[in-house]
């Protein structure tokens, strides 16, 4: 996979997108909450291209926002998010529809992930003395265990993120014998969790399974073939640059 | 119907040092920024603040010690970062801080507007959530009494004080919430005492004109306040986006260790 | 009492509205439901002179309708009866206002009525078996107990009416050492439900207090100074006019 | 979004024998009775139908013998007298029946909408409804968790199918619900397959200009039928009041004995 030749210059963030937006498909429900960037680019790319019917819900409370006035902005909940919404859809109605087993997919962060895709966010140290007090859960611990399909994500590929024991579980990640299916996608990677741990699905071009392996703090499970993650063709950059002109999307990377 | 429009400075006397309170909003839209800035100008203390996903609002009130306790599901700056004055009061323990998360705190609000006693949610177990909050006396794993499995029962919230900012209400407490309501409709229908804050005040005539967008009748108001820019530099749908060079500002004077100065400046602004 | 010399010709029905306005404060919120007649017209007329500012929620959702262009019809959730209305209120938002222990007050018929002033609205004879199958209590079990006021009303004062034990109890009355106050407003008189049982507080012009006392089978307190039930004043009999031209509020009395 | 506009004939295939229905409106006002009548047109059987205060719409189908079993917390036809069929149906014992209260059965369609298996009511404790469900398995008394009173727990109700009446709707079944609700919404978004029939079909541009008035958003919708004059003769705000002679009619005939030829013309009539 390292001997890359003419790899096109294309950011991580762009490789996210694509690899998010293939975990969508046309029946699911999916939303995203705040600080969210690469999401919300995640799913107008789905629906303008392979998941046309998939409904699009977000913390601005708007359904489907209009793909072709649509600017993402510094804030998720940013009301200009919400343009020509069909409906105003309070995020406590998708949560109703995780309860009611609704086909929620829900992309979540994570400070801290473990080999079951278990998630921290809410201290590093302990709760009570926190050494870090992080920002906190948000959605995570009400609906990692009710959502069809969780995608978490991270910009930071390191053994920091991908730890042996969390400082706490907010969010709950694979679940045996559940209608659930957890997928990690990272700057340099995407897993699917199994029984077995992270499974490694494919590396982002340039980036080899070593580079991977080496920055977790424990072994993810690398078998079978691994492939190379897609990246974004001609016409879904043109999508993505359309609806972030700014360049939001390459915020979380500059922390 | 009672007139309800009063000032500021006659609306803030509603709240108590030590009640808990609740605000409008989520993030960067809709807090009821003005009315922060007449809580922090009384010398407000010891409140107990409780929010889904709040931000600046919350933390400007713990850097001007206004705050006994945070309760919330997230609260930070999204992209910009985390809440430096939050940050600091818990990691010194010098507030006290209990986190939830957005699908319990949202369904305590609207058991809070339902006036049940708690209610029961799906998902959560199996976090660490679980045991903070049975300490707090806030959840409690319970049988439901149909089936026999185990579930999450949330306690109500009923705050003493909810402040909420609309873009348009009339002098008698009728409320229109536009574009996106969070929890925000069953955050004033649960709390003991309700301020409305609101960019334009309307003739009675516009709700009877679009009554299904008197979003909070006036029967739960309790006062009034006209503040054009009430949610500034956060957003207003309809009005105004987020000032984000001005929240960055803010950002940045508090990483100096200049917050005081951004306070005092704020309040002297008009 | 029955005295009467020149009595004005005044129905029942309007004397029962009147009486039922008093009972409404101006810090009131007052609901009335299906097949109400009399109490829609009562919320009006309260509001109209002493009661201005209470709240008037009804069963069309509506809040606050235009007395100025209401006009009663059959259906108490005609939609003509939402004129003008400041809101949408649904029921379920009511029945929140009384679960959060709000000034809520209610209008409720009795097909059986006993001396606590519990209501049977269920059926007559069992219920596994039941003679007669009643429409049924509607807001009624959830209701009295939460209300702070309770009004009972009927047109029919018998023994049929007023009896030893209902077969069914549908609806709690007198409850000791509760905020609530329940009045009993029929044909011929009113009564306040207290500890003792039910306590004539004044019978209508023309009746006397025996036509009352024989037309139930179990005694009401008769003790102090009975009224006269006041009658409207030629004020409030214009307003009721202009509220049900049609006189809707007679069909009661028909049947 | 899937195009989901078909005729009725279409959209009553939804519906199994045996299955729980609710339906839309209140006593004489917004009843799909269209729909209704499709119902019985196709020779439905052994429905358990469930609502807050219906009228025609239940009395009708049981006359058609349609109905297995009734839950309601008032059945009647307001000052026109009591339901004529379902009276003559319960007495006898030809349908089963159980009556519910207001508070409870509208907090149940809440809870339904909410994805909770149960909610908690305050109020009830005390009347002797309480027996009645408790045997029927949807109401129980338990202990509040946090403070131990007694408090009853009421079970969720998910229909298999909700039929709703709305003013305006998209084919692809957005729907917007003028006026009164009543608890319409709920029972839309609890129940398991949702038809929508609608006065009128507007183009989805008419939600995206007003986006609050869409009540009950399309990924909700199983099916969505252009249903002009669909509540008649219950009323449709904004559109017809009731048809109060009609109703009269109705009962006139049933208390003669002729509900048989009541339906049969009903059903001919366009």
């Amino acid at each position: 996979m390292a001997e890359n030749v003419d790899i096109p210059e294309i950011h991580p963030a762009d490789i996210m997108i694509k690899a998010m937006a293939m975990e969508i498909t046309n029946d699911d429900i999916f939303l995203h909450g705040l600080a969210s960037p690469l999401p919300a680019l995640a799913m107008h790319l789905a629906k303008q291209t392979h998941a046309p019917e998939m409904v699009y819900i977000n913390v601005t409370d708007a359904l489907d926002p209009d793909p072709n006035k649509y600017r993402l902005c510094f804030s998720s909940a940013d009301p200009r998010h919400a343009v020509n919404t069909l409906a105003i859809v309070e995020l406590l109605e998708t949560f109703d529809l995780a309860s009611k087993g609704k086909p929620l997919g829900m992309f979540l962060g994570g400070a801290q992930i473990d080999s079951r895709a278990n998630t921290n966010l809410t201290c590093i140290g302990s709760y009570e003395s926190p050494k870090v007090k992080l920002p906190g859960g948000a959605a995570t611990a009400y609906l990692t265990p009710l959502v069809k399909k969780l995608v978490l994500w991270t910009t930071n590929h390191s053994k920091r993120v991908f730890v042996e024991k969390p400082d706490f579980i907010t969010g709950i990640g694979y679940e045996e014998g559940k209608d659930k299916e957890v997928t990690v996608i990272t700057n340099l990677a995407v897993f699917k969790a199994g029984k077995e741990g992270l499974i490694l699905k494919s590396v982002h071009p340039g980036v080899s399974v070593d580079d991977v392996v080496n920055n977790m703090s424990f072994a993810p499970v690398v078998k079978g073939e691994i492939k190379t993650t897609p990246t974004p063709t001609e016409n879904e950059m043109e999508l993505i640059k359309k609806l972030d002109p700014d360049g939001v999307r390459f915020s979380e990377f500059k922390r | 119907m009672k007139d309800k429009l009063v000032d500021a400075e006659k609306a803030v006397e509603l709240i108590n040092d030590g009640d808990s309170i609740t605000f409008s909003g989520v993030s960067m839209v809709r807090a009821p920024m003005g009315f922060i800035k007449e809580i922090i100008k009384a010398g407000k203390k010891d409140l107990y603040i409780i929010d889904r996903e709040p931000g600046m609002d919350f933390d400007i009130l713990i850097a001007a010690k206004a705050v006994r306790k945070v309760r919330f599901a997230m609260l930070g700056f999204e992209l910009f970062g985390l809440a430096p004055n939050f940050r600091k009061a818990a990691e010194s323990k010098e507030i006290e801080w209990i986190e939830d998360t957005c699908g319990a705190i949202t369904n305590a609000f609207r058991a809070g507007a339902s006036g049940i006693p708690f209610v029961v949610v799906k998902g959560i177990l199996g976090t660490d959530l679980v045991k903070i909050h049975e300490r707090e006396g806030t959840w409690k794993v319970i049988k439901d009494p149909f089936n026999g499995e185990e579930i999450l029962a949330v306690k109500a919230v009923n705050t003493d004080v909810a402040v909420i900012h609309v873009q348009k209400a009339d002098r008698y407490g009728n409320a229109s919430i536009e574009g996106s309501r969070f929890e925000d409709v069953y955050k004033a229908k649960g709390a003991k005492k309700l301020i409305i804050t609101a960019e334009e005040i309307v003739d009675t005539e516009y709700f009877k004109k679009f009554p299904e967008r008197n979003t909070i009748p006036y029967f739960y108001t309790t006062a009034v306040v006209h503040m054009p820019k009430g949610a500034y530099p956060t957003a207003c749908p309809n009005y105004y986006p987020p000032d984000y060079d001005e929240i960055r500002r803010y950002l940045s004077m508090c990483r100096e260790g200049k917050v005081d100065e951004y306070i005092k400046e704020w309040i002297e602004r008009r």
